[in-house]
């Protein structure tokens, strides 16, 4: 197990950044709204991560910062899930890509 | 040590009373409401007896310092992380704090919003008693007390400023108690909005002394005031004090922004006698006080005070010479005796403003209270014509009226005698020259006030009975909780004054010796000043022997017994359908006085732009029509305009359309530009992850170029 | 307390957080998504507790996996899951989307691997014991007004949400 | 190896202080093993004091008195036959027991029995355990959602709602004994379970009599949302048999509904024990300062064995109340053999270094005991809420007076 | 939905759909017949706003019997023991109307002292009747406890009646013209020792309940019913009583010995299900207070009257009606002549009641269905006959 050598910072990197572009799969390609939101969650976690990383390395301002974006993450959970349930109500589907009114 | 350590208590108890009324005062019975909302307030003024007498020791040993009590810090932080630039360069930290002052001129508040407060909530509790909304209303009145107390303890501008809202809030609410009648809302929206001009100025003078001296505790600003570092006539200082002023004008009525007072008088008669009368608007009074060391920094500021006390002190008096809604004239009268205040204020006389703020506090609550009582018994009529030969009916409320009214007329040894009397001297003998027109003015306006006072009482108690016979029947004296606080009172307005004796009749003039610490250094500044007579009048009054101060004395006194006879000359025996005498005399005055001068109106025409000018609109709504008329008539017209030619071209175009564009360019073109629009399709899609897209794409490339730069 | 076993809960909880991810993208059910992104923050929570980070990791599973998951939960079941379950999952762009994603994870590690010397090591050290009482010492003091506003948003999301999901207000 | 053991008798740090990994193992196993003692006990507890109260006996066949009716229940529900409905999820359908099991079980990590009997001291200790028991409403949405039926999802929705309402009035109240740590020179406060109950010594006084009444008002608001938090009557609605049978648990059954009981007494005597270390006290004994000294020390320390001698005797009691009839021989002779065991105990919780390090666990064994008494009492005495009035007392009785005791609270502390 | 619910809801004169969360409309929910709280089988059909109950429909008939029919093949004597078959938890009550209602056909004066001991045992049913039903409203509510208490209570009843009559349920105790059964010894002492040891019980219940803040809220303003409304559907007993009206059978007609005892009328105003509640305890306390005063006058001499061996009543019709612990209980006798009646008509107090169902949930939440039921104080033995 020591082979794989001391955790560093970069290994928390290299993991955020594939949290982060999991989480961008998710919102390029999914048709389901909720999924989406999800994998938004997933880049804001990413992030999360990279802040406390550093934070270690920094001092605490990192995870005060972390705390803001787990704040906004409760935030656009809230608002998107609100709006996905408007949506669901008036189209009854939750596909991304038929949400296309104004489109002409 | 004990009250003076728990000084925060004070303001806390009505606090508690008014959250108690807040969360449960509807489940609770009108008896429970009393005890607690009449307790809290009867606490808090034997909690300020308790501290101001253990502040005489205090100060005693500490060289009269103003004694403070910090409880934490309220804005900002103490670390350094809301700093900001003065004026100067240097860093001042963002701080106000929840602290408690008391020196001898918060004590005299303290003392006499509490007691004066006190009366009026046992006057309340019989006034009120059968009224709908009782715990709301006592609810108010301590959120009242509550605001009142923290504008006149703070220890900071900031502080006064929560409690200056917090009054205004409260007497928003107060005056539209009865919200379901209309003219009430309106007056009540009048006082606020009116009253939001004034608190502008009060803002921007509070930014402009934090930005000047870098904190904005009372005693930060004086210290650094009274340093010397700022030279008299500093033109900063000037507009810090002009814009307070405003402030100050807007909260304590008078010119220009008085109107909302007399308005005010929808509310019910005790807010009246408390709020409007007594305590809320000496607070403007109480504000120029507190900053006395700036003030006399600047000298166009204090002559600005003085011409603007003086000419409201007149202009109000005179409107109540004719007013005929009994509440009204007392409102006109406040007005007037506000302005006489400030006219104290603008000659440097501090003390002697402050000393009829107090006495004014007692008499004029009597004299609301008294006419709360009158209404009572009138089943709520107001209007003096339909009065008269009440005296016997209701005489507790006679007599204690008659004294208020001896007070305010200025008879001796009467309280409003001392007061009015030592601000007409002072004002006399500050300066000389044009001065004296001030003290001309303020002499007239006292002749006018006892005789319009004088007229009150002779139309509702003396003369033939005119009111209705099923009015006449019902007339009965106020219950016992009404009547007690009268009487209590009527023996403050007698004795009041007396505590101001002045030297030239062999008092010591103890009032004024208890401010010395708040003022002292006036004195100096007036030296600087070259104000030579002011000190020399301060001096001669030390010797009082000042042969002339006996003459004014009379002359005022005189003035009185001439306003008294006038108004028993006339109204003594008025019987229905009396004539007044200035009608008969010169109706045009009459009609103008009667219409108070039309300032409501003229104000109506100008700013708020509800009545028009001819066909011109000025002001809020004239700026709504215009832009209305612009949008009708111009752009609309435009529109118009622009839809005529375009029909007319149309017509020519349609040809050009069917042959020229569609058969040639449209159908042509499109042929093109199909194939080509491909690729501008890709951009604008209506898929939202296609936009994302693009952002992850435009990410890579940014990176991808700052990495590998 | 030093924690134990670095390495091996590093890879573990790793590993699991990207496992979990690989699933919240990839499933056809949404409670399911939804159960595997419970199980990213949770390893991710535990990843927090490794950085000296326990408030953090508290507030990630009180907020997170608490409270957000649960009106995630709450949605999917009061949106039909059926139909959506038998729709294509995947949108027309989905090769483009997966390429232009992997092309960022790529460019990710490439700068990682390219400015390795900047990152130094662990220069500060956290006291675990003190980690509550500094953070609130920053987000009442130095933070102050940004913590303000963070409360400010979420009464505006709050607001939001109840406008957007209430049909008669 | 009786070094190490004389070590940690002497040692008075939680053994994740101490970093020591093989007695952090062995706490884990010992509470793992007693909350499980301690559910199946409170099970026959329940059972017989609900009896009482009812004018009934309860179970008395199996075991002297029922004393092994949990055995024999435990015995019955493993033994049944595990029904999975065709239509469920599955996977979600076996995961939400566990999930339950779990949220509850992680909770006591931080569970200080005593100043040393804690497995491990977490700074954030309080947040931990508010955190990892909301986890189990995700168990409880998830085994409504996979039954898929009726009558389970519209438990679990009602019974999520109840306990997400509920959590906030909890935190608040929660947050206002916490903000009561922070009332020492230094300012801070701690959040830590064991730095909670240093405070209330370091204090002299137990928070739930700080600022009387703040301090109660708040223990009272949490007891109430705490009784809510688990589902437990007079807001068992969702499990309201007269309106929806047995809410988010009705398709499980054997095994997997054990494990939903097992986490739901559990979750009990978590939040129990959250009330008694942030206001009673924790494991502190009755007027440590008031009745202070040396013999009083020893007075307070002799309660344990006490205690067990005292249900000893109880037991030989009821050995002489036996039927004489050779059909009871058995049971009379268990019964006995209970009581021996018992008084067993008690001597030995009289040895001197045993004694001083059993104390603190059984002071705060005993405070949890009242409240886990006093939800036996509530399931007694009261109607069912209705739902509009259950979530009418959360957000409109509760939420504003947790709130108001907060203000008061920091009020309080900055004025006194 | 089940497929023939539809059929049922044609009846219902609900208004326009209301809108709700989600778009999803009426949620139609049928509740029973297999259901703890139905109180047996009845099943109820709800149309449902969310949780907001929108109307019902109640379907009867799971327990039909056809009683009323039986009795045209039976002699008056042998369909005496069926009426005990239909509110089985106050079969004494049912047994006196019965009774009576021949007697009245044929002409029969019942002597002074089975009419006392007809009235104590009645009244005895009737405390019984409500313990029964406050031990179950309680439970349903969510109150476990009382059950328990009331149940213990009413076993002391259920002893006297198995002294008295061998039977506990269904008693069979009179027989047309009287009883058959002389009391036992100590059967005065017993009853008025019952008596002494019930009172404290009641204000036990009391205790428990009246004062308790969640029972108020479950119940106070819940299946509020209107005097009017009462009146319209023919509604009787305890529930018309707490809606205000001063109606009892016992005063308004007396039968039996009812005449001579001295007791009060409880009423409510509100016609809620907490006033409903309070107006059944009240009735426990006064029918106490009766069997007291019978046991005390219970005068000696014949306990049955001459009966002929078989019974011919004369050509006609009669309508007797006493006042069970339910409501009005009718007996409509036509008789031919022959031995046997040519119909029996039974007005049963639980099915008029039951109208009232719709009235009272209608606006009001799902698990107020759930009280209102047992506030009805139905059996469905009773219901559907």
């Amino acid at each position: 197990m020591e082979a794989l050598g001391q955790i560093s910072t970069l290994h928390y990197l290299v993991l955020a950044a594939a949290l982060f572009v999991l989480g961008v799969i998710g919102v390029l390609t999914r048709r389901n709204v909720v999924i989406i939101l999800m994998s938004i969650e997933l880049i804001l976690n990413a992030v999360n991560l990279n802040l406390l990383a550093f934070s270690r390395l920094y001092g605490l301002h990192g995870q005060v910062f972390s705390i803001f974006v787990i704040t906004d993450a409760a935030a656009e959970a809230a608002v998107g899930l609100g709006i996905i349930i408007a949506f669901f109500r008036n189209k009854e589907t939750v596909n991304v890509d038929e949400v296309d009114l104004m489109k002409w | 040590m004990f009250f003076l350590d728990h000084i925060w208590l004070i303001p806390l108890f009505p606090a508690f009373g008014a959250a108690v009324m807040f969360f449960f005062g509807r489940k609770l019975q009108k008896q429970t409401v009393s005890i607690v909302c009449v307790g809290m307030v009867a606490l808090s003024f034997l909690w300020a007896c308790g501290a101001v007498w253990q502040y005489q020791g205090w100060a005693e040993a500490n060289h009269h310092q103003p004694f403070q009590k910090v409880m934490f810090t309220w804005l900002g932080t103490d670390t350094g992380h809301m700093n900001y630039t003065t004026h100067d360069g240097t860093l001042a930290p963002f701080q106000a704090d929840a602290g408690f002052l008391l020196d001898p001129l918060s004590a005299i508040w303290l003392l006499f919003v509490t007691g004066v407060g006190l009366l009026i909530h046992i006057y309340s509790t019989g006034y009120m008693a059968h009224e709908g909304g009782y715990y709301r209303f006592f609810g108010y009145l301590n959120l009242f007390m509550f605001s009142m107390l923290t504008l006149i303890m703070g220890n900071n501008y900031a502080l006064m400023f929560v409690g200056w809202e917090g009054v205004g809030l409260c007497s928003y609410l107060l005056i539209g108690f009865y919200f379901h009648r209309p003219a009430a809302s309106a007056a009540a929206n009048k006082a606020f909005i009116v009253n939001r001009i004034g608190d502008a100025g009060f803002l921007l003078g509070m930014f402009t002394i934090a930005w000047y001296f870098g904190s904005l505790r009372y005693v930060d600003v004086n210290l650094l005031a009274r340093s010397g570092h700022f030279n008299i006539g500093d033109p900063i200082i000037t507009a810090a004090t002009l814009l307070l002023f405003v402030g100050a004008c807007g909260k304590s009525a008078q010119l220009p922004l008085y109107v909302w007072l007399p308005d005010a008088m929808e509310g019910p008669t005790p807010v009246s006698a408390l709020i409007h009368a007594a305590t809320m608007v000496t607070a403007g009074v109480y504000m120029v006080a507190r900053s006395n060391a700036l003030f006399v920094l600047a000298p166009t500021s204090m002559k600005t005070v003085a011409i603007v006390g003086a000419l409201t002190a007149i202009f109000a008096a005179s409107i109540g010479l004719v007013q005929n809604d009994i509440k009204r004239v007392l409102a006109y009268s406040t007005v007037s005796q506000l302005g006489y205040m400030f006219l104290a204020l603008g000659v440097g006389a501090f003390a002697a403003g402050v000393f009829h703020v107090f006495t004014h506090a007692f008499f004029k609550a009597l004299l609301f209270l008294g006419a709360g009582s009158v209404i009572h018994a009138m089943s709520g009529e107001q209007d003096m014509r339909n009065m008269g030969h009440l005296a016997k009916k209701i005489p507790t409320t006679y007599r204690t009226i008659l004294i208020a009214t001896l007070a305010i007329a200025g008879i001796p040894p009467f309280a409003g005698f001392f007061s009015k009397d030592e601000i007409l001297w002072q004002t006399w003998s500050s300066e000389g020259g044009a001065y004296r027109i001030l003290w001309l003015v303020g002499f007239i306006t006292a002749l006018m006030t006892a005789f319009y006072m004088f007229r009150l009482v002779f139309l509702t108690f003396y003369g033939k009975p005119r009111m209705d016979h099923e009015v006449e029947h019902h007339i009965h004296e106020s219950p016992k909780s009404m009547t007690v606080p009268l009487v209590v009172l009527a023996v403050c307005a007698v004795c009041a004054g007396w505590l101001g004796w002045p030297h030239s009749l062999g008092g010591s003039n103890r009032f004024e010796h208890y401010l010395d610490p708040v003022f002292a250094r006036e004195a100096q500044v007036f030296q600087e000043e070259g104000k030579e007579a002011q000190l020399v009048a301060g001096e001669k009054e030390e010797k009082h022997t000042n042969p002339l101060e006996y003459g004014l004395m009379f002359l005022s006194v005189a003035a009185a017994g001439v306003g008294f006879g006038l108004a028993r000359r006339y109204y003594a025996a008025a019987d229905k359908g009396y004539a007044e005498p200035i009608e008969q005399a010169a109706p045009p005055v009459y009609r103008t006085l009667q219409n108070k001068y039309y300032v409501d109106e003229a104000y109506d025409y100008v700013f708020t732009g509800r009545r028009k000018i001819g066909d011109v609109r000025l002001g809020a709504m004239g700026l709504g029509e215009a832009s209305s008329w612009v949008d009708a008539k111009v752009i609309d017209g435009t529109v118009n305009g622009a839809g005529r030619i375009t029909r007319l071209s149309g017509k020519i175009s349609s040809w050009w359309d069917k042959w020229i564009i569609d058969g040639l360019l449209v159908n042509g073109l499109a042929l093109i530009t199909h194939p080509l629009s491909w690729f501008a399709r890709l951009l604008q899609w209506g898929l939202v992850q296609w936009y994302a897209l693009v952002m992850v794409v435009g990410l890579v490339g940014f990176v991808a170029y700052y990495a590998w730069r | 307390m030093q924690p134990v076993a670095t390495t091996f809960f590093f890879y573990l909880l790793a590993g699991l957080a990207v496992l979990g991810g690989v699933l919240v993208i990839t499933r056809r059910n949404a409670v399911h998504s939804a159960l595997a992104l419970i199980l990213t923050l949770l390893s991710l929570a535990g990843l927090y507790l490794m950085l000296y980070a326990p408030f953090v990791a508290g507030v990630q599973i009180i907020l997170y996996a608490g409270g957000i998951m649960v009106l995630f939960l709450f949605v999917i079941m009061l949106v039909s899951i059926e139909k959506s379950q038998k729709e294509e999952q995947f949108n027309k762009l989905w090769l483009v989307g997966l390429l232009a994603a992997i092309a960022l994870g790529g460019l990710f590690i490439g700068v990682y691997v390219k400015g390795k010397a900047l990152f130094p090591e662990a220069k500060v050290v956290l006291e675990e014991g003190n980690n509550t009482q500094g953070i609130a010492d920053y987000l009442y003091g130095h933070y102050l007004f940004t913590f303000e506003i963070a409360s400010l948003l979420l009464l505006v999301a709050i607001i939001g949400a109840v406008v957007m999901a209430k049909k008669r207000i | 190896m009786p070094d190490f053991l004389t070590a940690y008798l002497q040692s008075n740090v939680t053994p994740g202080e101490a970093g020591s990994a093989f007695w952090a193992l062995i706490y884990v196993l010992i509470v793992f093993a007693g909350i499980s003692v301690a559910v199946m006990a409170m099970n026959w507890l329940e059972r017989k004091a609900l009896a009482h109260f009812q004018i009934r006996l309860g179970p008395m066949r199996v075991g002297p008195h029922g004393l092994l009716q949990p055995i024999a229940d435990a015995i019955k529900l493993l033994t049944k036959e595990d029904i999975v409905p065709s239509a469920a999820d599955k996977f979600v359908f076996w995961l939400a027991p566990l999930i339950i099991l779990c949220a509850s079980f992680t909770t006591y990590i931080v569970v200080p029995f005593g100043r040393a009997h804690a497995i491990t001291d977490l700074n954030i200790g309080i947040l931990f355990m508010l955190g990892v028991s909301s986890l189990s409403v995700l168990g409880v949405v998830m085994a409504g959602w996979a039954s898929n039926s009726h009558y389970p999802l519209l438990g679990a929705l009602r019974s999520s709602a109840q306990m997400v309402s509920y959590e906030i009035a909890m935190g608040l109240a929660v947050v206002s004994a916490v903000l009561m740590t922070s009332l020492n020179p230094s300012g801070t406060g701690t959040l830590s379970m064991i730095g909670i109950v240093q405070a209330q010594e370091a204090q002299q006084t137990w928070f739930v009599f700080k600022f009387f009444p703040l301090g109660f008002i708040a223990l009272g608001v949490f007891a109430i949302a705490m009784v809510a938090e688990t589902n437990r009557a007079p807001f068992d609605l969702p499990e309201a048999e007269s309106e929806l049978t047995a809410g988010f648990h009705t398709e499980y059954s054997g095994l997997r509904w054990s494990l939903f009981m097992l986490g739901e007494y559990a979750a009990m005597i978590a939040v129990s024990s959250i009330a008694v270390t942030l206001w009673l006290g924790g494991w502190l004994r009755p007027f440590p300062h008031w009745l202070a000294g040396q013999s009083w020390d020893l007075v307070f320390s002799l309660f344990p064995g006490l205690l067990f001698l005292g249900l000893a005797a109880i037991a030989f009691v009821g050995v002489g109340r036996m039927p004489k009839h050779p059909y009871f021989k058995i049971q009379t002779a268990g019964l006995a053999g209970f009581g021996a065991v018992l008084g067993l105990i008690g001597v030995v919780l009289f040895i001197p270094p045993v004694r001083d390090r059993v104390q603190d666990i059984f002071w705060f064994i005993a405070k949890v005991a009242v409240f886990m008494y006093l939800y036996i009492w509530y399931r007694a005495t009261f109607p069912r809420y209705r739902f509009d009035q259950l979530m009418k007392v959360g957000w409109k009785v509760l939420l504003p007076v947790a709130l108001g005791v907060l203000l008061l609270t920091a009020v309080a502390g900055i004025l006194f | 939905m089940p497929e023939d619910a539809t059929k049922y809801l044609s009846h219902l004169e609900l208004g326009e759909p209301d809108q709700t969360f989600l778009d999803s409309n009426e949620l139609i929910i049928n509740m029973g017949p297999q259901h703890p709280a139905t109180h047996g089988v009845l099943r109820v059909i709800l149309k449902l706003d969310g949780e907001k109950v929108l109307g019902t429909e109640c379907v009867i008939g799971y327990l039909h019997r056809g009683v009323e029919k039986i009795a045209e093949h039976r002699t008056y004597a042998m369909f005496n023991p069926y009426v005990d078959r239909m509110d089985y938890v106050a079969a004494v009550s049912n047994g006196l109307g019965y009774c009576e209602a021949v007697e009245k056909l044929q002409n029969i004066e019942a002597p002074p002292r089975a009419n006392y001991v007809r009235m104590i045992l009645t009244e005895l049913n009737r405390v019984a009747s409500h313990q029964l039903w406050l031990g179950t409203h309680a439970l349903d509510i969510g109150a476990m406890t009382p059950l328990f208490y009331t149940f213990r209570d009413r076993e002391e009843i259920l002893k006297i009646f198995e002294k008295y009559c061998g039977a506990r349920l269904t008693t069979h105790a009179f027989r047309i013209g009287g009883c058959l059964y002389e009391t036992y010894e100590g059967f005065e002492q017993e009853v008025l020792k019952f008596v002494k040891f019930v009172r404290p019980k009641i204000d036990e219940y009391e205790d428990l309940l009246t004062t308790n803040r969640i029972w108020v809220e479950r119940t106070r303003g819940v299946g509020v019913i209107s005097t009017k409304d009462c009146i319209a559907l023919g509604v009787t007993g305890p529930v018309l009583r707490a809606s205000g009206v001063k109606w009892d059978l016992r005063k308004a007609q007396p039968y039996a010995a009812y005449a001579e005892m001295d007791f009060e009328v409880p009423t409510g105003q509100n016609g809620d299900t907490y006033d409903r509640y309070l107006v059944r305890l009240a009735e426990m306390r006064q029918s106490l207070r009766i069997i007291e005063q019978a046991v005390e006058k219970l005068p000696d001499g014949p306990i049955l009257a001459k009966v002929p061996k078989v019974l011919k009543p004369p050509v006609g019709e009669i309508y007797h009606s006493i006042e069970a612990p339910k409501g009005e209980l009718g007996y409509f006798i036509v008789s031919d002549g022959s031995t046997q009646p040519y119909r029996v008509r039974v007005r049963p107090p639980s099915f008029v009641n039951l109208q009232a169902l719709d009235i009272m949930v209608r606006g009001q939440l799902v698990a107020d269905v759930i009280a209102v039921i047992g506030t009805l104080d139905i059996v469905l033995g009773e219901v559907d006959r």
